[in-house]
Parts: structure tokens; C-alpha cells; sequence
């Protein structure tokens, strides 16, 4: 979905405002988010491409007003009742029902917080060649999904140079859509900041995103 | 959760927020189910607290300013390279390394959320994950570089990388003129967050070369 | 600018929400934000184009979270302030100062608000022929300016038809970034619903827009 | 303006909300100035209040089904038409007819803010004006219509006008089946606001007929 998170090229939100000396947490209970939504993921029970999804599904205006930590409370909280992690009721009353009807899950201890520290390995092994090479030219789809997707709006329907072949990755809009890795191959591609924006960038800049090879079309063949 | 929440706290007589509540209701409900264990929520603040932030990333910089075989082996696989050296803390994959020159200045952005080089560079500052970097620094890099307090040159080649997927990038910022006599772990303190972004750059003046 | 106000194509805002025997004004106040703008555009000082600008600028958020008169009441505020309709000071004094530095303005009074209702007529007559044919083919340009712009993002970079040519209009790009009319040749445009989509819509589906002639390029001379 | 200001009111005890009171000092301040007739401001509010709406341009639909020589002339150039027409109201340059078929649907929007033809509908619904219709109504228009009750066959072409310059549009509906005995002004009745829009259709049903 081309929700409001798909910020970039949008204008109208003031200049970037650089924090002097800027503490990690600007509240204690920012670290315990932190904390909570790394404890959750560790469970295994959804990925960091379904949490990603949650925030976009949060209403702009509120997605705009909250901060970054208000957003993943609000995320966590609402995913974790979506998916049955635990009730309504639950939540209200802070006290787990007698009979837990959830999967058996490990959790998250003390002793193998390291565990959580190093960033998961979305690389899949897997048959199959690359379709494109490094210097190929593509065209980025114009693609409109209610979904997931990470191929943002101001890259597509754009021509660029696939700069490099970085591996077969999970690929997050199956993720979302129907719980599936379906490794997809993922290139990075460079366009031409005058593709992207016209007249308005000038002729040094260049803009490079990475691209699942569905987002990619061969220009003239497909 | 609506708008007003964050406007009438404390009507209960709490002296918690209302955002304060709701964090305190989800990791008391997930340890009363025996989900998470507080203890590990601790440590996970001390982590980012005190282990991982831009000093990592500022290492590995400097070591790849010094030696010349390490740059190499960092700009073919970031990942391997750091995990290689044995005084580096274990990184994820996909860390790609992008190298700054004379000809070439590399910012990175994710402009759909916050991806960032957690393992390196510790948790992103809040401008990173604001709106108004994520939205201008694709379509007007210049103008927003400059409000970094970084001119660039006008002939100079700007790359914007969006990280739309799992890989993360680092930016190897140029090594300072006038730094061929200072040691690794001095230099290393040049590195600044920003210069690993690429809002910054790293800077040297006979200054800090007094007080180093 | 391409701010929030560039909705088309945005997902995340839930379904529409017809309202049941809406009245005309929700609250009194409505009304009179409404007759302030008439009276206030009567003036002169500026059009349609400087107040529909002056909503662009504001912030995203505060843009979502306002009622529709509320954003007017903002946007009238700011550019009669801007402008020098009145200062600071008179506004929160709500007393003219004794010596009006302003222009002689004539205001609208009620003998004469039949004028305020009919629509002003931005055509305007002038030297040259269209450059583009009903039936042609154009592309929409990636133009991402700073000032103001009625080329909507989802229309840009698209290739489409001219269905009809409705003559020569003041160009509001113009009007707000230095203030002339710049009259420019006024067309619409179709584009089949696949071209600026992708395969999320189907094929009966057609958009059209009203686009200014610097909007558009003609295929492969441009 | 802040958030602030809508939600803590009345502090000062007056029974004006922070907005009432932000246009009374804007409604002051120019009348003090003489920029604005207090009497002009009441008659504005009138005229949209009980003079022009939905049943101006109902009239004018009616019409077209009724006259076909009207109808030619609408479709060429509607604000002729109208103005040539001594018993409607004057309405403004470039507004646009656009005819609804068997085969076609047409429905209007205004993404960037929400021009409309208040000559011959009025002052716009509150979801006219609203994000999800401004956003949704593009590139799904099927779906949104769907929302609104209308349900158009799967083969029928549907045209979605952006009013995006100082053109406006008017959707003229098909006249219901079973309506050829029905005057011109009870034929206006048929005619709704939505089905002038593009997300509804004038209908007829045996029970209006015996009301009528």
C-alpha cells in the first residue's frame, strides 16, 4: 500500500532539525520498546517485514503526529492483538488467562540476548539464476499493490542500471500477503536523479534503491 | 488510541502518561504470559545504551583509513571483512560498505521506514527517522546537506541510497588531509555518525591535532 | 510543491464516509469562514491560486487532523498576515491602527455579492494557436517544482490523449511563484487507468485531468 | 496554530471554541478596517444556505432528458446553455457537462483540494473533500463506488475527471427507465446530488411514481 510512510519526494515538512548531543532514549520508556519489540520478534511468531506493514497501516494524520516510539507501541500493541498473542481482555486486565491456548514459544532470556543483537540473515540459498546482470538497464514497475511493498512510489515506472546483484532474499511483499518466503533476487539499481525528478535535481545526482527482481521489467521485452 | 490520549493524561491521578500506561500494559501482560522476561528487556537497553553506537563504525572506518588490505576486503563484503578482525563486534549481513572520494559524496535514507546500520552505528537519531529527511534527501540532496552545514562542491556526483531492503549501508567518509601521522585509535575519533551517513564529513584541524 | 494535499493514488485513509442529510455548514462559524473568503478574494490582492498555494504550505499533519474550514481559517489568517491585510498587532487587538498604510480596497457589500457568486473566468484571450490537437498523444512531464503546481503527482510521466482543448487560462504556476497570469493553452487529457496504475486497475477504467500546455511534452520531439 | 488549540478550550471561561473565536478576530479585525461588510458576509451565507444546491443542477439534468436540443447544447457548452435558459441562475465560464451512457460512467473528483461546480450543486459534502474519496477515487474507483451503493457492471467504461484547473464538471446521470410519462420538474426530484458527482445514479421506482 502507497500509504503516508512512502515519504520520499513529498514536500511540506519543514527542514531537518538536528538534535545537538542526542541521548539514545529521550525517555526511559522508549528503551523498554525497544526491549519489547526486539523480545517479540525473537518469538518468531511474525517477521520484520509484518511489523513494517503494521506501521503503514497506521492512519497518516496519526502517523505524522505520533513519534517513532508511539508508532511502534501502537503497532506492537495492535499486531500482538491481531495475531492472538494475547486478548483484548488480556491486555486490559494485565493478567494472562488460566488456560493458554498459544503455540508453544521461547522467549527471549537474559541469557541469549545476544542472539537478538545480530541482524537476522534474509539471504535464501536456492536454485535458479539471477535474470538480470550488473549494467543491465530495467524498468521499475508501476506497481500498485494494497499490500506490502518496498519499491517505493517516486522509483517506479523508471528506468535505471542495475549496479548490483546482492543475493536471493525473502521477499517481504509474499510475507505479508500469504506468509511465504518466495526468495526473490535482489539488485541494487541506480537512476538518474532526472529521471526521477525532471528538471527539478541537477545532473550530478543519482538516486539508488534495492529492488526485488518482480519489482523489474526488461525495458522492450516485457 | 486516538489523538486525545496523548492530550488528557493524569486524570487518574497517575503520574504516568498515557504512552507510559500502554508500554507498561504490553510488557506486563507479555511477562505475566511468561513471553518475554524483563531481565532481557534490560539488557537489551544497556546494548544500545552502551555497547553498540557510531564508536563501532568509527573503528572500522579509521582501520580501513590505515590499512589498505582491510579497505579492500570491507568494500567487497562489509559483513565478512569486520567479522573477520578479531577486535570488531560481530555484524549482520549485508553491510555494504560505499566509498566517499574527491569526485563522489554517498547519503543514505530509508525513506519508507528507518532501516539503519544498527550493528555499527547503534540506534538512528531522531532526524533519520523524521519526515522531513526522509522525504527531501532523495529529491534534493544538496539543500539538505546544506542544512547539515555541508557544502559540496558543485561538480561533485551524489549518490542517495534508500534502503529498501536487508542490506544496510555504511559510508566510508574520505580521510582527512593532514591525519598521516596520527594512530589508528586517534583517528577513529574523527569519525563522526553524520560522516557515516553522509550528512557529515570527517573533519581534522591542527586543534584537535593539539589536543590528540 | 508536492505536499500532502497531492492525495490521488494515496492509500491508508479508510473508507469514504457519506454523511446522511448533511446540512450546508456544520457549525455557524463555517458559514462566516466562508463569506470572509468571498470578501476577502473580492479584494483583489490575490486569487484562487495564491489561497489554494497557501493550503499546500500547511503541515502535513495539521492538514489531516483539520476540518476542512478549519484549514481555510488557518490559510486566510496567514496570508492576510503575509500579505499586510493587517499586522500582528491588529489581529490580536482586533483595532485597525489609526493610519491604514493599505491600498484604497473596495470592499464587497451587500448590495453587490451577486458579483461574489459567479464563478471569476480565468480565460483569456490572446495571440497564438495550441501547440497539441484533440487526439494527440503527450507525455506529462516529472515536474517537481517548489512553488505551486495543478499537475498531480499520479499523472506524471504518462503518456496520454488530448480529448478536448479549453482555451487559454491564467497559469496558476505562474500566478504564485512571481504573480502574472502567463495565460497558457488548457487541455484534457486521458490516460488510459493501466498507464498511470499498473495492473491494480482494470481496463474499463480511464483517468482525465485538465493540464496546462508547459505540463506536457509530445512524444519523442520533446 | 497547534494541535493544542482545539483541545484546550474555554480555559478564559468564554463558551467560544479556540477556532469560533480565531474567526470572530478575523471577522473583526477586517471589518474595523472596512475590508468587510458585515450584511455581504450574512447574504454569502444565505445564498449557499438557501439559494443555490443540488436541485440547480437537478433542474438542469431534467432539462437535458427532457430537451434534446438543450441537451446538444449543454454537452457542447454548458455555461451557454444554462445562461441562454432565462428561468435558471447565472452560472460561471467552463463548466463542463460530461454524460453518463449504457456503456460509460463518469464520476469527478478534486485531488489537490476540491474544486466543484458550486454554481449548480452548492457548496461540496464534507467526503467530497475528504482524504479517502480525494485519494482513493483515482485508482479505485469501482471500490469507492461500490461504498456508495453503485454497483456498475463489470464491462462498463468509467471515466474519472480530476477537476485539476478553473474547469468544472458536471455529471449528467441517465434518465431512469419507466420515466417517459413524468414531467420535467418531477423528474427533477429524480435527480440527486451523488448521481450529479458520479457516486450515484438518479433512480425511479414504482412508489416514487405514486408519491409523485
Amino acid at each position: 500500500m502507497d500509504s503516508i510512510h512512502d515519504l520520499g519526494g513529498m514536500d511540506g515538512f519543514g527542514p531537518v532539525r538536528p538534535e545537538h548531543d542526542e541521548p539514545v532514549f529521550h525517555e526511559k520508556w522508549e528503551g523498554s520498546v525497544l526491549g519489547l519489540q526486539r523480545s517479540i520478534l525473537y518469538l518468531g511468531l511474525w517477521n520484520i517485514d509484518v511489523f513494517r506493514h503494521a506501521q503503514e497501516r497506521i492512519r497518516p494524520n496519526e502517523y505524522l503526529s505520533w513519534s517513532y516510539y508511539e508508532r511502534w507501541t501502537h503497532t506492537l500493541i495492535a499486531t500482538a492483538l491481531e495475531r492472538g498473542l494475547f486478548s483484548d481482555e488480556e491486555f486490559r486486565s494485565g493478567i494472562a488467562d488460566a488456560v493458554s491456548s498459544s503455540a508453544p514459544l521461547v522467549p527471549l532470556t537474559s541469557r541469549d540476548t545476544d542472539k537478538a543483537f545480530v541482524r537476522g540473515n534474509f539471504e535464501r540459498e536456492g536454485m535458479g539464476e539471477p535474470r538480470f546482470c550488473v549494467g543491465d538497464m530495467v524498468i521499475t514497475k508501476e506497481l500498485r499493490i494494497t499490500g506490502h511493498t518496498r519499491l517505493p512510489r517516486y522509483a517506479r515506472d523508471k528506468i535505471g542500471t542495475i549496479i548490483a546483484i546482492r543475493g536471493r532474499h525473502v521477499f517481504p511483499d509474499a510475507v505479508v500477503s500469504h506468509g511465504k518466503e518466495d526468495p526473490q533476487w535482489l539488485y541494487t539499481v541506480e537512476f538518474e536523479g532526472s529521471e526521477i525528478w525532471g528538471e527539478a535535481v541537477d545532473s550530478t545526482v543519482s538516486n539508488l534503491i534495492d529492488a526485488f527482481e518482480p519489482y523489474l521489467l526488461r525495458p522492450e521485452y516485457d | 488510541m486516538s489523538d486525545s490520549d496523548h492530550h488528557h493524561s493524569h486524570e487518574d491521578g497517575s503520574t504516568l502518561t498515557d504512552i507510559q500506561k500502554r508500554v507498561k500494559a504490553l510488557e506486563s501482560i507479555l511477562v505475566s504470559k511468561g513471553l518475554v522476561e524483563r531481565a532481557a528487556i534490560d539488557q537489551i537497553i544497556e546494548h544500545f545504551e552502551h555497547k553498540v553506537g557510531p564508536h563501532v563504525g568509527a573503528r572500522v572506518v579509521a582501520r580501513a583509513w590505515v590499512n589498505p588490505e582491510f579497505k579492500h576486503a570491507l568494500l567487497k563484503d562489509a559483513t565478512q571483512a569486520i567479522n573477520h578482525q578479531s577486535d570488531f563486534p560481530e555484524v549482520g549481513q549485508h553491510l555494504i560498505a560505499i566509498e566517499n572520494s574527491d569526485s563522489l559524496h554517498n547519503v543514505v535514507v530509508c525513506t519508507l521506514c528507518s532501516c539503519y546500520p544498527w550493528d555499527v552505528l547503534g540506534l538512528p537519531p531522531v532526524w533519520y527517522k523524521s519526515a522531513p529527511y526522509r522525504s527531501r534527501i532523495v529529491s534534493d540532496p544538496r539543500s539538505v546537506l546544506k542544512e547539515f552545514g555541508l557544502k559540496l562542491s558543485v561538480g561533485k556526483k551524489v549518490r542517495v541510497w534508500d534502503s529498501t531492503a536487508e542490506t544496510r549501508y555504511l559510508v566510508i567518509p574520505q580521510r582527512p588531509v593532514g591525519t598521516e601521522a596520527i594512530s589508528e585509535s586517534e583517528l577513529a575519533k574523527l569519525v563522526t555518525r553524520d560522516s557515516m551517513i553522509g550528512t557529515g564529513v570527517a573533519s581534522f584541524s591542527a586543534e584537535s591535532k593539539d589536543h590528540g
